[in-house]
């Protein structure tokens, strides 16, 4: 299979509250990734927009930004699902031959609705919805089958809140740096046992867009291509009390495809830097399993040992991660932008020195029921 | 118009969406919520092909793709997987927090049921006890016919 | 680059006005089930699955996630594509990319509804925006009462016209035993009389002038499963695969307060679009079946001519000369369309399965032009009038 | 169970209830400046594309057509007066998702193009009289006498 490039990103900062509307948000993010690819709207064959209706308070939340996209007279198609998910189909179509060039973008405003309302919503009406489940109180409960099958504690779980906030200081676009340490979280807020405010991501507004390009395409843009070297997704069936909640089996097959891709064999030594969906902090340690970078239940050594940390073996999540800013369906791409800045040595204050391979990762559903993964490099 | 643009705030649209609706059980659905509702009897359906019994059941089994159509009656205890003492309010709630939710066991079946812990001093809570449903007085039909599961 | 794709399987359910007999999962497994055995293939052949529907009709969030063990996605790579009531042919284009870039081979597309679940027209007005639309729109009826009291205004069309469009799908509604409405009624009448008898009723209530009851689609449950194979397996799995020739959407208004409701610029764009790449130069010649998503009657007046069928203004002579019928040039809607079952997020997914069949020479009792099909033109509509088309063909296209 | 009852099993549904979910949205800067004029000076304003030079009704941050972002500086006045461009009789009863029960029937829906705009305000008219709402006809704002800064501070377009 040929390869895609991503030329051009673009992402807003992440704030709990924007005046801005999806519009407005979504005209800057893709202004900002054709100006990053040195390329016009003209330059785009194609659009592919990402959101969520019952997020948008709106059926076909799409509709709201087809022309802050640049899709007026285009082909286009709306991907409902993280980033990740958009980026994966707008490389499809680019790989089709019907067109060459795609711009990606997705928007968030979780400030405008309750994310407990919203969520709920995902699970199912008959048999969970109405005793007031959301995606926190499930995550709650998958992180105790997680501590119970790994051995992992809250304090590991802290660990790796600590050590994202802190890295979030070192991005501009981050919606909640913070230095904090294991005690604060610790002794943070009970939200739902065993998770504890600082173990949560803040829910805010955000957009962030991505300009693909295949071989043929590359001429249109001045930026030096990041290929995507692999890719896969992959789901895991929904019903909680019938999902291993402890390890995931979705995301160990995605990894899989997305490394023979990528010819990635040791990913702890074969990558350079990842960037992680940790909606939750648990969440972290157990990508780290399903991603190969730990063996199964093993994921807290690498938080203890501080391996994952910026002077690390494999530094995770420099960007501060998704609990240092979560516009859910944005914050998977966003990841994807941040690995695409490290192998470009764009990344500033929080680069990795002489990244070459990135790994970028989000997640879909209740209890990160879907994964998709992806391999970059120069 | 710069003066008016200059003082210009921004305005905040409050609305919701509400639209009614009344989600159609099925057959296989309706058969466990009524067994619930007039026996206090649980009941799951087993898979030919992997053999696992689904509770709530399922009218066919999503890693087999094949239909489950053998119906097996499981126990109303069973063993506490996990839980999650839940301190926020929110309106979708059935009851003030703090609140306990569990994926429990049921003797006989394969997976686990979400559901509400209640009757108990969560502090006492604890993966791999015993638990037994408590049947609600008052039963029309839905999930809540169990009121929710309390330490055996 | 790219592989020539074609579709292999095509599934629905029985479109009914409810299904109190199974879930909206169980719904979507029906369908699954139908297709993949229509395409003598298990679920373990399929690659990936790509789902649809509207999300406020059912109240449904994460579709993808939520039915993932009766739509066969567990541990298979699932996306969810929703653009309203294009979903449909949003979906089917989705699948036919994840083929068409060769990262999959055999691909399950996915489109379902349940309206009987909530109230619909409530629903399609949370499409619209809050501050400035939801206010007074009136849904869908009145959306497109305005584009049919535009076309009547600007061509002299009559109801009568309007009325003819609807006898035809109703009366090839009677062929297809799939479809939601069956008025047994009809049987027989000649479509003249037929149209006297609709116009003239007392109990055909006006809903927004000028569109009554028998103008508009009906409210249905129901579900559908396309199967979308590589050149290389699609051969394998059917002897007559539907190749995909072209596909095109543009889903340009943002406010409906924008949109030409003079013409339907959307699906002209698109249609273009499609022509072009299909090297198609007169299509009410080349073309030999059409699934058009005409979600009530006039657009089956208008759209044809935007689509380039006839000159604009000509849609209802056309219609007349019985070009339309069966045995027509060019028969439209031999399913009885979108005006006989409407499950909305399954429509447009059906209107592509449709044509398919048409091409495939699976299409029974409505089977047109003894199954010499060479090209079948499928298309959907929806958002705020935007348009998406897929043109299927017997021949691998150059 | 037996296998009799199996057969003939009472086929339950679950109701969303109250269920509802709230939203703030945020109008944006365009947007509030044409509901502000509206609530404080019965003023119509539109945007203009210095692009195109599409007068846009109500006013937005992009011009879809040239994909350049517009400025307040961009914002003109509208005539309260206009065109109907299309428009229906809305007859048939139906659920309000904003309020959760059925919207007063019959009311007049029209598409207003206003003079000195390219674009439609939608909107409602005074009359549901068949002879009088048509493609073509004249119409103007009536203004609430207290306005709160939303849209319906047009009460609707009056037929002249």
């Amino acid at each position: 299979m040929s390869k895609i490039a991503i030329v051009g990103v673009g992402q807003t900062t992440c704030t709990r509250s924007k005046i801005d509307t999806f519009e407005e948000m979504v005209f800057e993010a893709a202004s900002k990734a054709l100006a990053d690819a040195g390329a016009e709207v003209g330059d785009i064959d194609n659009v592919v927009t990402v959101s969520n209706d019952f997020w948008d308070g709106r059926t076909i939340s799409s509709m709201a930004v087809q022309e802050a996209a640049g899709s007026w007279g285009k082909d286009v198609s709306t991907v409902e699902g993280d980033g990740t998910f958009g980026v994966l189909y707008g490389m499809m179509r680019a790989l089709s031959g019907s067109f060459d060039t795609t711009l990606v973008v997705s928007h968030m405003k979780g400030s405008e609705s309750i994310m407990n309302l919203i969520t709920n919503a995902m699970f199912d009406p008959i048999y969970q919805r109405g005793l007031g489940i959301d995606a926190t109180s499930a995550a709650a409960l998958q992180a105790r089958c997680y501590m119970d099958m790994s051995g992992a504690t809250e304090e590991d779980f802290a660990r790796v809140s600590v050590k994202n906030h802190g890295n979030a200081k070192n991005n501009p676009y981050a919606q909640l740096p913070m230095k904090i340490s294991v005690g604060d979280v610790m002794a943070s807020r009970k939200i739902a046992e065993p998770l504890k405010l600082f173990d949560c991501s803040p829910i805010g507004d955000g957009a962030a867009a991505v300009v693909l390009s295949n071989k043929k395409g590359l001429k249109r843009f001045k930026k030096d291509p990041v290929w995507i070297q692999g890719v896969a997704h992959c789901s895991d069936s929904f019903t909680l009390g019938y999902r291993d909640l402890a390890k995931s089996r979705a995301l160990k097959e995605a990894a899989r495809k997305a490394y023979k891709m990528a010819g990635i064999k040791k990913p702890l030594k074969d990558l350079d830097v990842a960037e992680l969906y940790d909606a939750y902090s648990y969440m972290e340690l157990m990508w780290y399993e399903g991603l190969g970078f730990a063996p199964e239940g093993k994921g807290y050594e690498l938080i203890r040992e501080n391996v994952t940390g910026m002077k690390g073996d494999l530094p995770v999540n420099p960007s501060g991660g998704v609990i240092s800013s979560h516009p859910v369906f944005v914050a998977g791409m966003v990841r994807l932008i941040e690995a695409t800045l490290q192998v470009r040595g764009e990344a500033g204050k929080r680069q990795v020195k002489g990244a070459k391979t990135a790994l970028a990762h989000g997640i879909n559903g209740p209890c990160g029921q879907a994964h998709c993964v992806y391999v970059v490099g120069a | 118009m710069t003066d008016r643009k200059d003082n210009i705030q921004n305005m905040v649209y409050s609305g919701r969406i509400k639209v009614p609706y009344l989600w159609n059980v099925g057959k296989t659905g309706s058969r466990f919520l009524v067994a619930i509702r007039d026996n206090k009897e649980i009941w799951g359906t087993k898979c030919p092909g992997c053999g696992r019994v689904y509770v709530p059941p399922v009218k066919s089994c999503g890693d087999c793709f094949v239909p489950t159509e053998e119906w097996v009656k499981v126990g109303d205890t069973g063993v506490l997987e996990s839980f999650t003492v839940v301190h926020y309010e929110h309106e979708m709630q059935p009851r003030k927090a703090p609140l306990a939710y569990g994926l429990i066991k049921l003797d006989g079946a394969d997976g686990a049921i979400l559901h509400l812990i209640g009757d108990t001093d969560f502090a006492k809570l604890k993966t791999g006890m015993k638990v037994k449903a408590v049947f609600a007085e008052k039963r029309e039909g839905t999930i809540a016919d169990i009121k929710h599961f309390t330490p055996a | 680059m790219g592989k020539r794709v074609a579709i292999v399987g095509f599934g629905q359910t029985y479109q009914r006005s409810s299904r109190k007999d199974v879930n909206g999962v169980e719904l979507i497994n029906e369908a699954v089930v139908t297709a993949l055995a229509e395409a003598e293939l298990t679920i373990r052949d399929i690659d990936a699955i790509v789902i649809g529907n509207m999300d406020h009709f059912e109240g449904i969030n994460y579709v993808d996630m939520w039915s993932a063990e009766g739509s066969g996605a567990v541990m298979k790579p699932v996306i969810k594509v929703c653009t309203g009531g294009t979903t449909g042919t949003t979906v089917a284009m989705c699948a036919y990319y994840h083929v068409a870039s060769g990262m999959f081979d055999r691909v399950l597309a996915i489109g379902w509804e349940k309206n009987s679940e909530s109230d619909t027209t409530g629903a399609i007005i949370t499409a619209f925006h809050p501050v400035w639309e939801r206010p007074t729109l009136g849904g869908a009826v009145a959306g497109l009462a305005i584009e049919a009291s535009k076309y009547m205004h600007n061509y002299g069309a009559t109801e009568r016209d309007g009325a003819r469009v609807a006898v035809r799908e109703r009366l090839h509604a009677l062929n297809n035993p799939y479809a939601h409405l069956h008025q047994e009624w009809m049987k027989g009448i000649p479509p003249e009389k037929l149209v006297d008898l609709i116009v003239g009723s007392e109990q055909n209530a006006m809903l927004a002038y000028p569109l009554r009851m028998s103008d508009m689609c009906p409210r249905t449950d129901g579900a559908a499963a396309v199967i979308f194979a590589a050149e290389g397996k699609a051969e394998k799995i059917a002897p007559v695969p539907a190749w995909v020739h072209a596909t095109a959407n543009r889903h340009n208004f943002v406010y409906a307060g924008d949109v030409d409701m003079d013409r339907n610029t959307t699906i002209a764009e698109a249609a273009k679009a499609v022509f072009k790449k299909a090297k198609i130069k007169e299509p009410l010649k080349e073309i030999d079946v059409c699934e058009l998503y005409l979600p009530y009657s006039y657009a089956g007046l208008k759209w044809i001519e935007d689509i380039g069928f006839c000159a604009y203004g000509e849609g209802p002579r056309l219609l007349w000369d019985g070009v339309t019928d069966m045995d027509g040039e060019l028969p439209i809607n031999p399913s009885g369309g979108v005006m006989s079952s409407n499950a909305i997020g399954a429509t447009a997914l059906i209107r592509v399965g449709e044509a398919a069949l048409q091409v495939m020479g699976k299409a029974g009792a409505r089977q047109v032009k003894g199954g010499d099909v060479n090209f079948a033109f499928a298309t959907g509509f929806g958002g705020c009038y935007w348009g998406d088309i897929m043109l299927l063909g017997k021949k691998k296209p150059a | 169970m037996n296998d009799k009852k199996r057969e003939d099993v009472e086929l339950l549904s679950i109701s969303s209830g109250e269920a509802s979910q709230p939203f703030n949205w945020s109008v944006g800067k365009h947007g509030s400046l044409f509901l502000q004029q509206l609530r404080d000076s019965k003023k119509i304003v539109g945007i203009k594309c210095p692009g195109c030079q599409r007068v846009y009704v109500p006013p937005r941050p992009v011009c879809g057509h040239c994909f350049k972002g517009l400025t307040l500086d961009d914002i003109i006045p509208v005539s309260d007066e206009g065109t109907v461009y299309v428009c229906t009789i809305v007859q048939f009863g139906f659920v309000d998702p904003s309020t959760g029960v059925q919207r007063p029937v019959p009311y007049t829906w029209a598409f207003v193009k206003l003079d000195g705009a390219d674009t439609c305000l939608t909107h409602f008219l005074d009359s549901t009289d068949p002879e009088k709402v048509k493609v073509g006809a004249r119409v103007k704002a009536v203004f609430e006498e207290k306005r709160t800064g939303n849209l319906m501070d047009i009460k609707h377009f009056k037929v002249l």
